[in-house]
């Protein structure tokens, strides 16, 4: 029981995906699959953690850790598993309603704390569980059970922003293009910081503007296009492209420290396996401070 | 000061008072000395010190006979008609005295009243004076030693001056004891009880445990990270406890608002997390200084549906620590959020404890784990995190443990951890689920004392509180008992689960109970008998902002007693303070009230105080502040003569 | 079919059962259909229509004999093991039927068998083929033809196979009814309210508020803005309120804590606004699409201190729409929050009303307003904002209004709206300012009509409850009644403020009470305890995210009534609900569970359930699931031969 | 009583400001109310909007309307005013931890908008009113109560966030130039659209690193760089410029519809003034669906 099968099956979780059929996730929950069997990480040491909404069901489709936190909280959630236990390889995952609406705040700031996280969004430009509403990318102009009359504000840039934010790793994938997809995933696991992958994933149900066919006649590939992943200036101003022609790839990539790195209680290991409790002569240290 | 008394071996309590903004204000603080152990601030004055003159005239008229009064000759001065017969002025002329000892800092003014203090109260002047060399040790001799000397000058002019107060007579026992608030014992607690992440956005009154955690961190071994709000800190606290470390929160009100949402996924995904509220003035913002038992309601009703947790108010300093270690036992052993609801009283005030009562050695309890899959814990090969056991309880893995991988969801599930709601909602799973989450409440309440009586079993009157107001009552019980109203008390610190039986038969065997709490609608009242069925009948609340004293207590349980109705008719001190608040915002800082005089005022349709307003300087008549009696409101401003500003 | 019987001048009242997913899941919907106004689905079957194999499974054993069952006997078959006597079938050979139509999209599937189940019912199938020309309208001509032609293809088979139903006699008024859900009449009342401003973030069943408002937006002139996230939403409402518009929001349970703050916010700036929380299953994500009362803790423990607000729970999708007209009023006039307790039920399940009973033209009543600044409204030039009154409202202005400019913050603070905490903390004025805005709880409650005894003033037994339960209880009551057991009802829908001395007079006067409620740990009875100080012994809750249904609750009124202890066991419906879901995860649906036995299981520490499992084709025995009577637990999965998954 | 003077003295509000002598709010203060003044805009017609912090105190010391809202929630709430009544001048002001920390995910989304709404951050690189912890803009290695060690999170920077987020107008004060920043704020306020100026504010207390004296040795003046505020590009190479040298000054300006000119409703006039309640027809027409 304990030796495990490297296979992209031995992952499979305990229920088949109940998304649509042709639902964009799938190939992302592939692609991921097929990352960790090439990292060739046990299923153990990865935990993945999701918001609410279809993407964030992905946890219970996979056989690692999970958590299937609250709409919006799985940054928070992931940094706390990270800071607890940093041998864990921890990626969060979910949508772009969950991860650039509700979320965005964490988003930001989890960014700016460079920890070693990978973040795979699943960007629908659309609220898919909630059947349709809006989503903070969807396009201006698009009509929604909750802008009939076309979405009017401007759709956000979740990799310009990452950018913005210190992300280390940024790029934007499509699950249509699995192969890319995957290795786009592997490569951010490995990288030591925070990651994002924006990845378009359709939603074939409710979004009926952003379908695989409007991606397919939009995206190219960066990596064809000798894109240079290490300038900060050129990754800036392929993040606002979106328009006739979309940008999938990696973006940009740095190595920074780590937040780790600058915490001296973890270089001790990680924290869940450090000692509990004080002893007795620090204990009487902190006492006499206050006599 | 109360370092000085705490070297001496006495016991301290200060109480400080300041506001929500960094300058100014009116602020003062409280210090109460004693041979015995003190766990509040007592509200009779033996002493002022007076750093401005609107400290002499608000609180000098609260200096008890045979007290004194110290302040400043060379800036302020005491009218007489301010203080009670028997009060000894003591003026001292700052200036002339330090005026050998070089350019004198500000705050220094303190430390030449200081010295005449510990003449007053017959402290060693020495004791003090080493406090201050360890004090400044790292500011160099230079500063020790005009500190020791301007210390030392105080000192002496008010030996010279003024006889030692009567009726003190110190036993100085020189035993050391720690000097602390709650927020310190919090994070001590948490240390101790092996706590390794604490989260925090900054909030008053909880943001010491914040800057002490962080200045200790790597002392201890413990993380902490401030996040960017309090939604973000406790979804950290909440991935940490279910990485498998302890981790603890802390907030006051408004940041709790923002995390309850999570509170209910920590009892969802069975996952410890300890997080504190440390209560303030509500509701919203207001008064982020003050102190009030207010939220209580919000943590029972924080978050959506029914879930297990248990919350629990500390009774003191000291038992913020042991609190502290049982929140994080009950948390891990049932796999639930614990809520510990603190105060602005407990957490910001200081009181010595007895060193033999606080152990670095506590009772750790972690709960039950899984380490591999076996045949009983698995079903078709993977592990069954919630498995429906008889307790409630199932054994939790810790992540990166090899063969037990499971995902934890805040939607219903089954026991492998299976959505019941996604695949096929199964009303039979969720009931089995639901109900196995909701046993472990039974368990947990096993595990905690019962409530006691304190105080003599045939009392006339219990005192009924809970959490912080506990020494209060204490106090108060026992002066009445000794003027011969037999009082005991009943203190309730587990508020949830709560011990319904043992209330109904304590209370139900208690002659008069009075519920005592320092919030508007009684809230505690109002779950006791929610949790019980008993109703009381009679209460005390305070709702100003300020803390239940012992003295005002007494009096009140004296007025409940006789039957004499609740009078919410603002008081003359009341008016006496909304004139100074007029005067200071309309009159800068020229006037004062004087003469409050009580009228019929049928013309204003309620009974109104006439506020007289003198001149600071002159005490010449300026006019009068018509405030109405029962409403509170400012009903006009009459000037005297059109020169100060004119009428609404 | 819900709308035919409308047209009919039938009363319909529909349920839908559905998954938190998009696709897939067992969902199923309940049709009730009957002369009189019906407000809850009841919980007999008369006719089934089976679209999959798994309904007829489920649910053929529930339908009553007299009855009968429709189903594509092209795909379907149905056991007559499962069926009850008395049970007719009518498998419809719907390709064959239909073959002439041309290519059929999947859902005229259900078109057929509408037309078969007109048949059975007696009703006019031209009435439908007139709806769904209506329907259709835009789609064109042909798909109109194609439609009516389906429709009646079903129906002649029907006619040729078997006998309308019997006991039916329909009396036709055609009278048309409005057929709404409760989220519509929230939306409605709303509109005629002369809400102006609707802000929302999705979440299931609050969403159709924001899908209803958003898509009549224009029409009715009201802005519908969907913001990042409900702590945006909940904030823009109560700025919308502050500038002086009518200004609503609305949402579930868990955006609802993220609400708390805010909206203890508008109870402190006197800021009127109403906010909807339409409940369902918890904790945290709980059961998404299913429905509980489960939020009433939370909304009375909705943010820190104690501070004024309303809380009312409707009754019927009627009374969503005088509710949320009185929120509005209630609001304005006081200044307050306004909560909103919907659920579920309410809010999806759609039911014919009156049209008479609904009006456009509501009562409005927008409060006290002060539209220049005078001498009575100001002080020293400034508004008076938070004026100190009798009733404790204070007249309000609108921004942009000249002269009457003033802060409103939520640090407590004076009249003119000045912080007390900022300047000089004035323990006077923030006791008389949060008694003034405590003040306006007796004057909203005195404008609320209390709760009545509904049914024989005798009754032997008295219902309890509130909200979306008031036609269950009142079918059960009558049901009782009409069987020898006098059972009256008394339904709360104010919550708070509550009717504290009536429900004391009234339950004081009832013989036996019993309350009836959604949700674990009985919160309205909690609730009732705490604000009046009576104890109900008698309880029945359902918490497995169904609800309660007028039959299921005649029965266990009848058990509390007879004494029997309340068994919480797992029934044999309920294991076998669990054996689905266990061959559902690990044997696809390639099986089902058969004869289920009642074991006493010794060596399980439990009594058990013995489910066996069996092919679905071949009905052949694979093995045995073990289900725990006490835990619900899944304790053995026995198979008859290794072939089938291995054991745990 | 009605007429009004425009004198800086007649924005007075109740009472004294309480923030510590030589606070950088203080100029924030005046050179609002002079911009109002310049502006010729009558007090009645301006709401001021903060949330909790020593820079959210602001409203409490001018006399227009005032909100002093929740910690972080100045922006929606502001949202709210402007949406019901566009004819207000909606200014919303608070701190840099109100702003860029709790109510980061409100500035994002607000932006996306482009309501017609100023808003005024008093940027003093802490927590003030909490007396000194990292705020989002700390910058790494500063030691604060919460970070005694340094902080290590990257500093956020408001002005690339906006430009990213598609803000309108984008500028940068220093409460040390007081003719500057009241130009900048009469700017904003004139600007048909979101803008936003954050204000260096130094906290005289509490941050010791930058003071004032600091910020004089770094800032330099964009207009007479000759900046060309049109520029997206030269906008965000300047906003990310944060070290030895510091722009202040407009970085960006743009006209582009606001929300209310796609809002029908808008466009009958404030939302405020127009009539409650449903015609007997439309309301008949709309029961008709339903039957
Ligand atoms: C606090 C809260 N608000 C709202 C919801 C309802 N909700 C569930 S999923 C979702 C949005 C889903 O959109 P997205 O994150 O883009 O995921 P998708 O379904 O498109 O994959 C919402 C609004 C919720 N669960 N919790
Ligand atoms: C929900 C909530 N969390 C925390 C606080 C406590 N708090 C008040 S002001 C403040 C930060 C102030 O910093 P900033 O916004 O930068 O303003 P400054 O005081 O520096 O001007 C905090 C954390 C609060 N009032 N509400
Ligand atoms: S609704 Fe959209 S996002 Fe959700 S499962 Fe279906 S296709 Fe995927
Ligand atoms: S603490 Fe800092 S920000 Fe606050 S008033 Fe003082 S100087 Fe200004
Ligand atoms: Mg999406
Ligand atoms: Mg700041």
């Amino acid at each position: 029981m304990m030796k495990q099968e490297l296979t992209v099956k031995s992952l499979d979780g305990p229920v088949h995906p109940d998304w649509c059929p042709g639902c964009g996730d799938f190939g992302v929950l592939k692609s991921l699959k097929e990352a960790l069997v090439q990292l060739e990480i046990r299923s153990h040491e990865v935990m993945i953690v999701s918001g609410i909404g279809c993407s964030s069901n992905l946890p219970g489709f996979i056989r690692t850790y999970g958590v299937h936190s609250l709409h919006g909280r799985s940054l928070p959630v992931a940094t706390g598993i990270a800071l607890a236990n940093h041998a864990l390889h921890v990626i969060a995952v979910g949508g772009d309603g969950d991860g650039f609406g509700i979320g965005s705040g964490h988003f930001l700031h989890t960014m700016r704390r460079n920890l070693n996280l990978t973040y795979i969004v699943m960007d629908n430009e659309i609220y898919g569980l909630t059947t349709g509403q809006a989503s903070p990318t969807s396009q201006e102009g698009h009509k929604t059970k909750s802008t009939p009359r076309g979405n009017v504000e401007k759709p956000l840039q979740p990799l310009a922003l990452a950018l913005t934010m210190g992300a280390t790793y940024v790029a934007r994938g499509f699950s249509a293009e699995p192969k890319d997809l995957t290795k786009l995933i592997a490569d951010a696991i490995a990288h030591r910081g925070f990651s994002l992958i924006d990845v378009f994933s359709p939603c074939v149900t409710f979004n009926k503007l952003n379908t695989y066919a409007w991606f397919k006649e939009r995206v190219y590939k960066l990596e064809e296009e000798g894109h240079d992943t290490g300038d900060m200036d050129a990754a800036l101003q392929k993040s606002f492209e979106f328009g006739d022609k979309i940008p999938i790839g990696l973006l940009y990539r740095e190595e920074r420290p780590i937040y780790d790195d600058s915490e001296p209680i973890l270089q001790q290991g990680p924290l869940v396996d450090q000692p509990l409790g004080i002893d007795k002569e620090t204990f009487d240290a902190i006492l006499a401070e206050t006599m | 000061m109360a370092r000085t008394a705490g070297r001496l071996g006495l016991h301290v309590f200060t109480y400080n008072s300041y506001q929500s903004l960094i300058r100014g204000g009116h602020t003062w603080l409280k210090l109460r000395i004693s041979e015995d152990k003190v766990d509040n601030h007592g509200d009779r004055l033996n002493v002022l010190i007076a750093l401005n003159q609107d400290s002499i005239e608000r609180h000098a008229p609260e200096v008890e006979p045979g007290g004194s009064i110290i302040f400043n000759s060379a800036k302020l001065s005491c009218d007489s008609s301010l203080v009670r017969e028997g009060v000894t002025l003591l003026p001292l002329p700052i200036p002339e005295l330090t005026k050998d000892m070089g350019r004198l800092l500000p705050v220094m003014q303190n430390t030449v009243t200081l010295g005449a203090l510990l003449h007053l109260i017959g402290f060693d002047v020495e004791i003090t004076k080493a406090l201050l060399s360890d004090t400044f040790r790292h500011k160099g001799p230079q500063i020790i030693e005009q500190n020791t000397n301007v210390l030392g000058a105080g000192h002496e002019y008010a030996a010279g001056q003024a006889q030692p107060l009567k009726g003190l007579d110190w036993n100085f026992t020189h035993k050391r004891r720690p000097l602390v608030n709650g927020n310190q014992m919090i994070a001590l607690g948490a240390v101790a009880a092996g706590c390794k992440l604490f989260s925090a956005y900054p909030m008053s009154p909880a943001t010491s445990i914040l800057h002490w955690l962080a200045a200790h961190s790597e002392k201890v071994g413990m993380l902490v990270k401030q996040a960017e709000d309090e939604l973000a800190v406790v979804n950290i606290a909440i991935g940490a406890g279910h990485a498998g470390v302890r981790a603890m929160c802390a907030t006051s009100g408004g940041g709790f608002a923002l995390m309850t949402e999570a509170i209910g996924m920590a009892a969802m995904l069975e996952t410890p997390v300890v997080i504190v509220n440390v209560m303030r003035g509500g509701p919203s913002t207001g008064l982020p200084t003050k102190t009030e038992q207010g939220d209580l309601n919000q943590a029972f009703g924080a978050s959506q549906g029914d879930y297990p947790r248990m919350i629990v108010a500390p009774q003191n300093a000291l038992d913020c620590y042991n609190t502290t270690v049982e929140a994080f036992n009950i948390a891990e052993k049932y796999q639930l959020p614990v809520i510990v609801l603190s105060d602005l009283l407990l957490a910001e005030h200081r009181s010595t404890i007895d060193p033999e009562a606080i152990s670095a050695d506590v009772p750790i309890d972690r709960g039950e784990w899984a380490t591999e899959l076996t045949p009983q814990n698995s079903q078709q090969g993977r592990f069954r995190r919630y498995a429906l056991t008889d307790s409630g309880v199932s054994p939790r893995a810790r992540p990166g443990a090899p063969g037990l991988m499971h995902v934890s969801g805040t939607d219903d599930h089954d026991e492998t951890g299976v959505l019941i709601s996604d695949e096929h909602t199964n009303t039979a799973i969720r009931r089995k689920m639901h109900e196995k989450r909701m046993k472990k409440m039974d368990a947990v309440l096993r595990d905690l004392p019962a409530p006691e009586l304190e105080g003599p079993a045939d009392a006339e009157v219990t005192l009924v509180g809970w959490g912080s107001t506990w020494s209060v009552l204490q106090e108060a019980a026992a002066k009445l008992t000794a003027d011969g109203l037999k009082t005991n008390q009943l203190q309730f610190k587990y508020l949830y689960p709560f011990h319904t039986k043992e209330a109904q038969q304590i209370l139900g065997a208690c002659k008069r109970a009075i519920v005592v709490e320092n919030n508007y609608t009684g809230q505690f009242e109002r779950h006791l008998r929610a949790e019980s069925g008993v109703t009381i009948a009679d209460h005390i609340r305070r709702y100003d902002g300020e803390p239940i004293e012992p003295t005002w207590l007494v009096e009140r349980v004296r007025a409940v007693v006789a039957g004499e109705p609740e009078d919410l008719q603002v008081t003359e001190a009341e008016a006496r303070e909304m004139g100074y608040h007029y005067v200071r915002l309309y009159q800068k800082d020229k006037t004062r009230p004087g003469k409050v005089e009580r009228l019929e005022g049928g013309e204003w349709g309620e009974p109104v105080w006439n506020v007289e307003i003198i001149g600071r300087a002159e005490l010449e008549p300026q006019g009068n502040l018509v405030i109405g009696r029962d409403t509170g409101s400012i009903l006009a401003w009459q000037p005297r003569e059109a020169g100060i500003e004119a009428a609404q």
